[in-house]
């Protein structure tokens, strides 16, 4: 039983983690600028560049296709941006507008260039499947220490590690840019900081968190790691830092419990197999974000103004 | 055929000669991936071998997503066999993590690679639909067989009884495809779907397949495809086209009135199983019962007379 | 005091493809509390934007002190319109005071106890001390607006821009916030106010810019804020509605 | 009459002028309101309604993959889609756009659930599920198009009625709640016109044509008109002048799928009458 969770579960539960860590991080920003729909547009959008770079280098290697979609990620984003200084569209007209121009761009390449005869299925080649993140030589709480077993550690948690504490170094930086922006963006700009440039970095991360995180995990639970956990510690808290706080341990809690639910759950209830683990996260993180509202409310109804008295 | 029997033959002495590895009496658990595997592998294996298929039979292994059970099944499994020439796509990583753990058999890419039917001539993949020929699948039970009687030399004898049985109906499956598609004429040998599964078939009994899609899952039909079909059929005469199990049948329907609309006379030949078996515990739920369904719906589509009910008689109809 | 805290000379802004404000004229006094009256569509807003340097204008020059907007930015601080806010923005109040400071830490720089007593001090310059751990939207109009003044002054910049600072804001609140720019105005800061309510400009500014696409007066309210000129400005139908009200 | 233009290219081509009609009529006013992407938080929050769609028509016997029935499991679950969102953006202080992201990743999610839990179970054909409501524009039935023809003259109809109230409730919701309009019906209106259009698209056109046929259009009518009216008809106009150009482009040229030609078609437009909107203006 407790060597199979370090073969079965370790991993995946980490990567889990990490992923929903990171996404969750950009994720508080978007929520406050408004621009929750952003992490949808990516998971459309990256399909040209996966495209492109399959027909540059002639295969799907996962450095090829990160790359790919990420550029495409970031040229979504440049384009958002025009289509919003030259015409009256909202953020949700720019993004609807740049994730279908580009999708169908990648299905017209597909057809023009490949004739749709080959096995080009992007939901397999950029999405990847938590439960297959197995550590082969993981036996026990010592393998972490044997470097041999160390080598078949899925990659995918080093990426996963690796962004997030990449996304969390730079905001945590950028972080008076990032709120001033953020919450008034005029003001900002005569305070000399580059709002710009602040715009940019978020887009960027939140491409990072996505295209990591699709590849580790899957697209479903991406969107649902953005939005809900900020969502939910939005309505509880009217503090910034405890809105992070409070989302990335809804977050966490989404990821770990989701994952553990999704295993054992079905079985314990006498069903053969298991339940979709990012499905499972995704729900979980929709229910928390449920209640959250539900108790704000039934707070509210009494102690709406006194309760923050100070 | 005698030469695949000589070889298995020659395989499973090699087997018994070698070392055994098993246990007189120990029982073996074999995970498949998809329904046609796992079937395959009980009609071949002796009795006491537990069998699972992670796919259940009405499945599309195109859009199968492993679950924790799954993988746990994987790692606890004796023996993995999957098909291999790309269909379980999702799982690749896995399988190469598995596979320098774990016996895994690629059962499909037993099929030699001159009877494979590439994608394009510039393309490496090839069209993993081999099912679809009764003929290449004796190449996968043979690979099976040989593998369940090298796990297991003790029961080598029983396997090739039951082996030999299971050549025995895939060649009979054959011969009844050939008999009742001989009187179709080589004008009317086309085979109409959705999409481009039925290759393998159509090099199999000398059909021209053509699908309204491409192979990939992205891939949409343009209009200028739908018209060169309608202007096809009616040139060539065609009386049936077929439904897919696992794909919309909208296209196909557009061929329908679109040929209607220029008098002709084009029926809906019936459902196919493409991907996937039909629902478990049926015939048809089965590889025989699968292949015999497509071949008896194929060819009474096209005006021969053919059993109702099939070769064995065991169609739901 | 010599130097003028703003001048512009022939000053035309494009917006939007629109000429917003055309061949403006005009000169702000040092020190003084100046109101840009006008009506709706006049461009005020526009030509506040102009003056932060965050629309480029199509001819003509801005200076500040003597600099261009952009170099003077530092010295500038800024009250936004309320309606602009997104007051259910996670953030106190002291939060939001301690934003006037972050021009000046940069990224890494700490947040001293020092910083924090100047962040302290402005709230209790507009008397808004005891609500430094509010949530913003928790606050009257009038407590908002307070907030925003706070931010302008612990930025310490030599002149303040605002953008209707009255608006939406019951009578009371509005004497406190004048008093608050007086303070300001008695510590040498120069402050230049959109302001839309006729009947107050004489007692609240020093100054006023009469503006309608173009400026049509500037100068001492006692010299310039005449009837004929806010005919010229507001045209001869509107004048009775306005000045009735007042 | 066959060699120009074939019946399958007839019937693409009336299909994606009804629809392109009503979606750029409706697209208008769900521009205005800002919601342009709540088609796609609708379209993917209909995957939980179709598998129990789908597992209701098998237990009940009926004939697998029963078109309607899916189709109905698949509306019930984005309508339920529609309520959420409303409860989240009136009930919170979260933005529309977190509450449309919401629904739409815990709808799919829960989707994925229930699928995964299906196909390991057997209950019966689910292959294909998740294709079978996605359709395309060159598989156009005749029965689609009397179908699509109904809709949109329902759809465009509504607008029509409502073009007043809708356009009150957009600009100031407050006025429209005192011209006895109450905001939350206005806005579930607005929502169920989408919702429509969505899963009517969804089941002929696809997915990214919904998307782009309700965005597009309206914002190339917006940079030519002033006034809701105008923008609305231009905007119906556009979205079936493009629709129109794309089902022929992909009739007369190979290998080039009809919804992604019509989604390039109108983004060219879109493009041409930000240049031409752009040189005009500074001109004056």
């Amino acid at each position: 039983m407790f060597d199979d969770f370090f073969l079965i579960s370790l991993v995946p539960i980490l990567t889990g983690l990490f992923s929903a860590l990171s996404c969750t991080l950009v994720g508080n920003i978007l929520v406050l600028r408004k621009q929750a729909m952003l992490s949808d547009t990516i998971s459309h959008v990256v399909l040209p560049g996966i495209v492109i770079s399959f027909l540059i280098f002639g295969n799907l290697g996962p450095y090829f296709m990160l790359v790919g979609a990420g550029i495409a990620g970031l040229t979504a984003v440049g384009t958002i941006v025009v289509l919003r200084t030259y015409t009256s569209m909202d953020n949700s007209a720019a993004m609807a507008t740049t994730l279908s121009v580009f999708f169908a761009a990648g299905v017209l390449m597909i057809e023009l260039t490949l004739g749709g005869n080959v096995h080009l299925d992007v939901e397999h080649a950029l999405y990847g499947n938590l439960e297959s993140l197995i550590w082969i030589d993981g036996k026990s709480l010592m393998s972490i220490f044997d470097p041999a077993a160390r080598q078949t550690i899925p990659v995918e948690l080093t990426r996963a590690i690796i962004g997030f504490v990449l996304i969390a170094s730079v905001m945590l930086v950028f972080y008076r840019f990032l709120i001033v922006s953020t919450f008034d963006q005029t003001f900002a700009e005569i305070s000399g900081v580059p709002v710009g440039i602040v715009s940019a970095s978020v887009a960027l991360a939140a491409t990072l968190a996505a295209v990591i995180s699709f590849d580790a995990v899957g697209s479903i639970i991406v969107v649902a790691m953005f939005v809900c956990p900020p969502a939910a510690a939005r309505v509880l808290t009217h503090s910034l830092r405890d809105q992070f706080c409070l989302s990335l341990l809804f977050s966490a809690l989404s990821a770990v419990l989701g994952y553990a639910v999704a295993g054992y759950f079905p079985i314990l209830v006498g069903f053969e197999t298991s339940i979709s683990a990012a499905g499972t996260i995704a729900t979980l993180s929709g229910v928390i974000l449920a209640c959250a509202i539900l108790y704000s409310k039934r707070q509210r109804s009494y102690d709406f103004l006194d309760g923050h008295q100070t | 055929m005698n030469i695949n029997r000589r070889r298995f033959v020659g395989l499973s002495a090699a087997a018994i000669a070698a070392p055994s590895i098993a246990v007189a009496g120990q029982s073996l658990n074999i995970v498949c991936t998809v329904g046609m595997l796992a079937d395959t592998a009980k009609q071949i294996a002796p009795a006491n071998v537990t069998i699972r298929a992670l796919m259940g039979p009405g499945t599309d292994p195109h859009a199968f997503r492993q679950t924790r059970s799954d993988v746990v099944a994987l790692t606890k499994a004796d023996l993995i066999i999957r098909h291999g020439l790309y269909l379980e796509a999702q799982m690749e990583d896995l399988f190469a993590k598995l596979g320098n753990r774990k016996p895994i058999l690629s059962a499909g890419e037993a099929v030699p690679n001159h009877n494979l039917l590439p994608y394009d001539d510039a393309s490496p993949q090839y069209d993993p639909h081999v099912w679809m020929d009764p003929t290449l699948w004796i190449h996968v039970a043979d690979a099976i067989a040989s593998e369940l009687s090298s796990k297991l030399p003790n029961k080598s004898a029983e396997i090739s009884q039951n082996y030999a049985s299971f050549v025995e109906t895939l060649i009979r499956l054959t011969d009844y495809g050939h008999d009742i598609l001989a009187s179709v004429p080589k004008q009317a040998r086309v085979l109409l779907t959705a999409h481009d599964a039925f290759r393998y078939f159509g090099s199999a009994y000398d059909f021209d397949v053509m699908g309204v899609k491409g192979i990939s899952t992205t891939s949409e039909a343009g209009l200028y495809r739908i018209e060169e079909l309608v202007d096809l059929i009616i040139e060539r005469q065609i009386k049936a086209v077929f439904v897919e199990s696992s794909q919309s049948d909208r296209n196909i329907r557009a061929l329908i009135e679109g040929t209607a609309a220029r008098g002709h006379d084009l029926k809906l030949g019936g459902q196919l199983f493409s991907d996937a078996m039909g629902p478990a515990g049926t015939y048809e739920g089965t590889y025989i019962g699968m292949i015999d369904h497509n071949l008896t719906t194929i060819a009474r589509a096209l005006g021969v007379d053919a059993p109702k009910r099939g070769m064995n008689d065991r169609l739901n109809v | 005091m010599t130097v003028d805290a703003i001048s512009a000379t022939e000053l035309t802004v494009d917006y939007d493809g629109v000429t917003a404000i055309k061949d403006v004229d005009f000169t702000v006094r040092a020190e003084k509390l100046t109101a840009i009256v006008g009506p709706n569509g006049a461009g005020k807003s526009t030509l506040i934007k102009a003056l932060l340097g965050l629309i480029p204008t199509s001819t003509g020059i801005i200076s500040c002190f003597g600099a261009s907007p952009k170099q003077y930015r530092k010295n500038i601080s800024y009250v936004p319109q309320r309606a602009q806010i997104d007051w259910e923005f996670p953030v106190n109040v002291f939060d939001v005071v301690s934003m006037g400071l972050y021009g000046e830490l940069g990224l890494l720089r700490r947040f001293s106890s020092a910083h924090k007593n100047r962040v302290h001090s402005a709230l209790s310059d507009v008397d808004m001390a005891d609500f430094a751990a509010r949530q913003i939207s928790q606050l009257s109009g009038g407590q908002q607006q307070r907030v925003f003044l706070a931010r302008s002054i612990v930025q310490d910049a030599e002149l303040i821009l605002l953008d209707e600072p009255f608006g939406g804001i019951d009578a009371k609140s509005e004497t406190v916030i004048v008093d608050i720019l007086r303070r300001q105005n008695q510590n040498g800061k120069s402050i230049v106010a959109v302001h839309h309510d006729l009947s107050t400009v004489k007692d609240y500014f020093d100054d006023v810019i009469l503006l309608n696409k173009t400026v049509t007066a500037f100068g001492p309210v006692n010299n310039v804020f005449t009837k004929a000129n806010i005919e010229k400005t507001y045209g001869v139908s509107n004048l009775d509605f306005l000045t009735g009200c007042g | 009459m066959t060699e120009l233009i074939g019946y399958n290219t007839a019937l693409a081509l009336v299909g994606a002028l009804l629809f392109g009609f009503s979606s750029g009529h409706v697209g208008a006013f769900v521009y205005l309101r800002k919601a342009s992407l709540l088609s796609d938080s609708l379209a993917h929050a209909t995957l939980p309604g179709l598998i129990i769609g789908f597992l209701v028509s098998t237990f009940l016997g009926m004939e697998e993959k029963n078109s309607w029935v899916l189709l109905l499991g698949a509306g019930a679950s984005a309508l339920l889609g529609v309520v959420v969102i409303q409860w989240i953006t009136a009930r919170t202080k979260l933005g529309f756009d977190t509450a449309i992201a919401a629904v739409l990743s815990v709808f799919f999610g829960s989707g994925i659930v229930l699928l995964t839990g299906v196909q390991s179970v057997s209950v019966g054909q689910q292959a294909g599920l998740e294709d079978y409501i996605l359709g395309s524009v060159s598989g156009m039935l005749l029965q689609d198009v009397f179908f699509i023809g109904l809709v949109s003259i329902i759809c465009s109809a509504a607008v029509v009625v409502y073009r007043r109230p809708l356009t009150a409730f957009i600009f100031d919701p407050v006025l429209s709640e005192l011209a006895g309009y109450a905001q939350h019906r206005m806005s579930f209106l607005l929502s169920l016109l989408t919702l429509v259009i969505t899963i009517i698209g969804l089941k002929i056109v696809g997915l990214i044509l919904v998307v782009a046929m309700l965005t597009i259009p309206a914002a190339t009518a917006r940079l030519w008109s002033t006034c809701v009216w105008s923008m609305s008809s231009l905007s119906a106009l556009f979205g079936s002048a493009s629709a129109g150009i794309g089902v022929i482009i992909s009739a007369l040229l190979p290998n080039l799928p009809s919804g992604a030609v019509i989604v390039v078609i109108m983004f060219i437009a879109l493009g041409l009458s930000i240049v031409v909107t752009h040189l005009r203006g500074s001109n004056v």
